[in-house]
């Protein structure tokens, strides 16, 4: 396991979890539950891959080793390696599971960027802005699409609930500020996202609420930990997946 | 010819197209409503062989133009049912054909792809011949057809310059193995891709009547010579073959001869026995059917909504 | 693409088909209807990837490069360079498929190593010998099953019919003997391989016919082609998963 | 105590087996279930961490190497499921017991496996542990659970090699990448390892009861003393490093010391909180759920073909 800087670390968390999220969109192609659905679901994949590609090249220059870059931080890296938060590697399951996912995902990207643009570090800001246009259209369409479901039929409130109720033990992950994280907020390296955690709870509880769901209690801390790479089982596959040509063809270029 | 009939075909030569108001042949509606839909159809077919490869794009910057594309064809999906849609067809109805195999979709997504370079290869050949049939089709009788048809062109052409790219990259940055996946690919989705102008024209019964309504503006063999005609040199750039021994250039016609194509192969394709005809329409009729739930929850929840207004 | 001598290409054929079919076999582990049934599949696999290692430890020698083994055989080919069997490669869908699957392939394994016992070489009959004791095992435990499934409740007579419905149009490539095959059984090389097609109908009609299953009429060749390495778009992803460690670790030793 | 009771505990001390039809006290009985059903819920529930890695096994040795070590856990459980039913339990009503989060099953099962040397780590130091666990029950008073704990004990020692010359192999051969692999695995798995010997003796309440009638023959911490005394040495021929700084060896007591286990990570754990308790309980009732229609038809052949023979 290697770890970089604290600032390195935590643009590999920001990038890694664009990508795995936008991965995992890539999955739903063909598959989506209408047509309308197939567009809107790539079209925040490419936005977030567009973000995973800003947030991985400014950390691959920070690195500074000439073979490093955004491609090979994206797929030369063992699961252990990666930073992503845990809600965004968890298995699509159905529509109801992926906009849960996506939706508390875009929560907290929502006030991660916009804390982001108060930060020093210019390219951070830079990343941040243009990432917040595009995450405020994709948190409107998923919140939107949690209430649909939430508040639908019978069926699609059920499925929604066990949505929720599925992929909620992971967000403590998503919450938590490490120690590395608030001295980065402390020395304005990064604007303050320590407040991350209420920002996030108050928002999903307005949603939920409005969706005839229950706000379960915050989650807990259990072992899985996105900053020391121990992730859930699933992420390997998936690397496995995305990184097989790379892998197969070390020398090649694309 | 009635009145009616008359001033139509009037407006038809006169090159002025013709709007869904208008009154039209009921053949002709028919005719451009299965023409529409096919199209449709194959651009939503069409996301699938290269949903095969989209998780496994080798760079970011690869994964991003083919998110980008298959983005785009999902879009022209939508277009083409809303052209359709102008002509009292139903999009649900139209696609149950899709599913039920009554209706048809272009027969090279039935075809596999096998390697990363047949991302490049299906944008620059498939993307490219789908050009060659649809530029004519910018200036079709019908005018809502005709309209979307400008904005798909332009969305494709700029897919197989990408798609060409990818090859062209791989041929001269390339390892060995990305040499051989680049002939590879266009061994495989050469001939394919030539079929996907149709059958020669001595076999296409529609035609005449397509094009006096100019929904067809030139016939299958010229399109399919058109695109040989321009492929080649770039097949000669990219330092590759064609899987075609008897392809050469004509000094008196001023075009290339080609091979005798599989004729066979193609009806089994187009009749349903293709090598993945199956799975694609599986793919989708899964799709539809898992995703009842959500339609209907989507439904549902703006009717509340509407209550809740009224 | 590769191509190698017939009677390599050969062995590439059977070992490939058997290590394919184990791996399917190995994504059942604690997947299975029944407890037995993750010994038995688990059991089945076994043999099987001990005989793609027999066969391909026979190619490797053939071949005779230093630096190919029947792990590099089995972990660094692409697809394109794969000669398993279509059917073989097919996804597990329900149980009924998988039994249908597994029970086309153990019929023609049984006819195949039946006929290769008669090989003028040695390796090939030694092979064949071990493995046919295996399969014969095989073949008892699936035929009883298809008969179970067919016949039994109206639900698995219906998944058993559709499974058959779903699998039977690769059949052709299991049957085609090639050219090449057919001049190694001339002269001797291998056992008369070449009536494997009628073998493996009337065995295949017999069992269906005892599970109330209708007997499709022989499946036509489409395009997909074995020998060519032409598969079903399934295989890359399967060997993006088996092959991973292979692929992202190439100097290690396991 | 009865004249029954005080012949069953004198067999007992005479190191006589019980067998199922000798009378025994109900809460022997009970007892003994559900240490058996626990027993058999771990080896199937074991399947899973080791299914995240067979179908990645990197070599054809190793892979044939972990499918029978499954194998060999789906026969361990077949052989504990039917000792327990000679005590009159059901399988099924167990197996729902599991499902239903009522039964437990051995907490390390719910630890991800994240990389490949975890299958040698979970050979080494998980079968490791379990052959501590069960080397004494090989001699317990229950004749039928006394025999399968002698079988499979032997084939979790074969594991147990097996997963240290996994490791091994990594860490004399092995690339840095590897030995990396390696010692992650350790520091992972050390500390759930040493608590599948279950809470310290204080905290332990059932175990004079399970003494005496020869259930169970050493405490807790016995047995954990035992296993670390056993592999620190084997962890130091590997060269790696046990994640516990106040590790050292004892000249005095002839026993290595060792830091305190975090016993709240262990009761969340048990209590269905840890890592992947959802998705193991998940995995095992999709597997029987998706699995009643072939269930159901075995049943009905098997009807069909007696009713036939009658």
């Amino acid at each position: 396991m290697k770890k970089y800087d604290e600032l390195t670390e935590f643009l590999l968390r920001m990038g890694d979890s664009a990508l795995i999220q936008a991965q995992r969109l890539c999955e739903w192609t063909g598959k989506a539950p209408a047509l309308e659905e197939e567009l809107a679901l790539m079209n925040v994949g490419l936005d977030l891959v567009g973000q995973a590609r800003n947030w991985l090249e400014y950390a691959a220059e920070r690195i500074g080793d000439e073979a490093i870059d955004a491609d090979v931080l994206a797929y030369r890296r063992d699961e252990r390696n990666y930073r992503n938060v845990l809600m965004v590697e968890q298995p699509n399951g159905d529509f109801a599971v992926t906009m849960a996912k996506q939706f508390f995902y875009d929560v907290w990207q929502y006030h991660m960027l916009t804390q982001l643009r108060g930060s020093s570090d210019e390219r951070v800001v830079a990343i941040a802005m243009k990432s917040l246009k595009e995450v405020t259209y994709h948190l409107r369409r998923s919140s939107e699409w949690v209430e649909r479901l939430g508040d639908g039929t019978e069926e699609s409130h059920r499925r929604m609930a066990d949505a929720v109720d599925s992929v909620w033990r992971f967000s403590y992950d998503l919450l938590l500020v490490s120690d590395e994280e608030a001295a980065l907020c402390a020395d304005k390296t990064l604007g303050d996202i320590t407040q991350i955690a209420d920002q996030w709870q108050s928002m999903v509880a307005r949603v939920l609420a409005a969706s005839t769901l229950e706000v379960p209690a915050p989650a807990e801390p259990f072992y899985l930990n996105s900053r020391n790479g121990v992730h859930s089982e699933c992420l390997g596959i998936l690397l496995a997946e995305m990184q097989f040509l790379q892998r197969a063809h070390p020398d090649a270029s694309w | 010819m009635s009145p009616e009939e008359r001033a139509f075909q009037e407006r038809i030569d006169a090159e002025i197209k013709i709007e869904a108001k208008n009154w039209m042949p009921d053949s002709y509606r028919k005719t451009l409503v299965r023409q529409i839909s096919q199209h449709a159809h194959s651009e939503i077919v069409g996301m699938l062989p290269e949903g095969n490869w989209v998780t496994r794009a080798p760079t970011l910057k690869r994964k991003l133009q083919l998110m980008a594309k298959i983005q785009d064809e999902a879009g022209h999906g939508l277009y083409l049912y809303s052209a359709m849609e102008t002509l009292g067809a139903d999009r649900d109805e139209e696609i149950e054909k899709l599913h039920s195999g009554r209706a048809k979709y272009s027969s090279i997504f039935n075809y596999p792809t096998l390697n990363w370079a047949d991302m490049g290869a299906v944008g620059w050949l498939v993307d490219g011949a789908a050009i060659v049939n649809q530029v004519p089709l910018q200036r079709t009788s019908y005018g809502p057809y005709a309209r979307a048809m400008i904005r798909v062109c332009k969305e494709e052409s700029f897919h197989q310059r990408q798609g060409y790219e990818i090859l062209l990259h791989m041929m001269q940055e390339g390892t060995d193995a990305q040499k051989e996946m680049v002939q590879d690919a266009i061994n495989r989705l050469w001939w394919p891709a030539l079929m996907m102008f149709g059958p020669s024209d001595e076999h296409s019964p529609n035609s005449a009547q397509s094009m006096a309504w100019k929904i067809k503006r030139h016939t299958n063999n010229e399109l399919r010579q058109r695109f040989i005609d321009q492929t080649i040199p770039q097949l000669e750039i990219l330092g590759c073959t064609a899987p075609d021994p008897d392809l050469k250039w004509n000094e008196e016609t001023g075009h290339y001869d080609f091979g005798e194509i599989q004729w066979e192969e193609f009806y089994r394709v187009i009749q349903g026995h293709g090598p993945c005809n199956r799975e694609r329409l599986e793919a989708r009729r899964n799709a539809i059917h898992s995703g009842a739930w959500v339609r209907e929850a989507a439904v549902a929840h703006a009717q509340k909504k509407q209550q809740a207004v009224a």
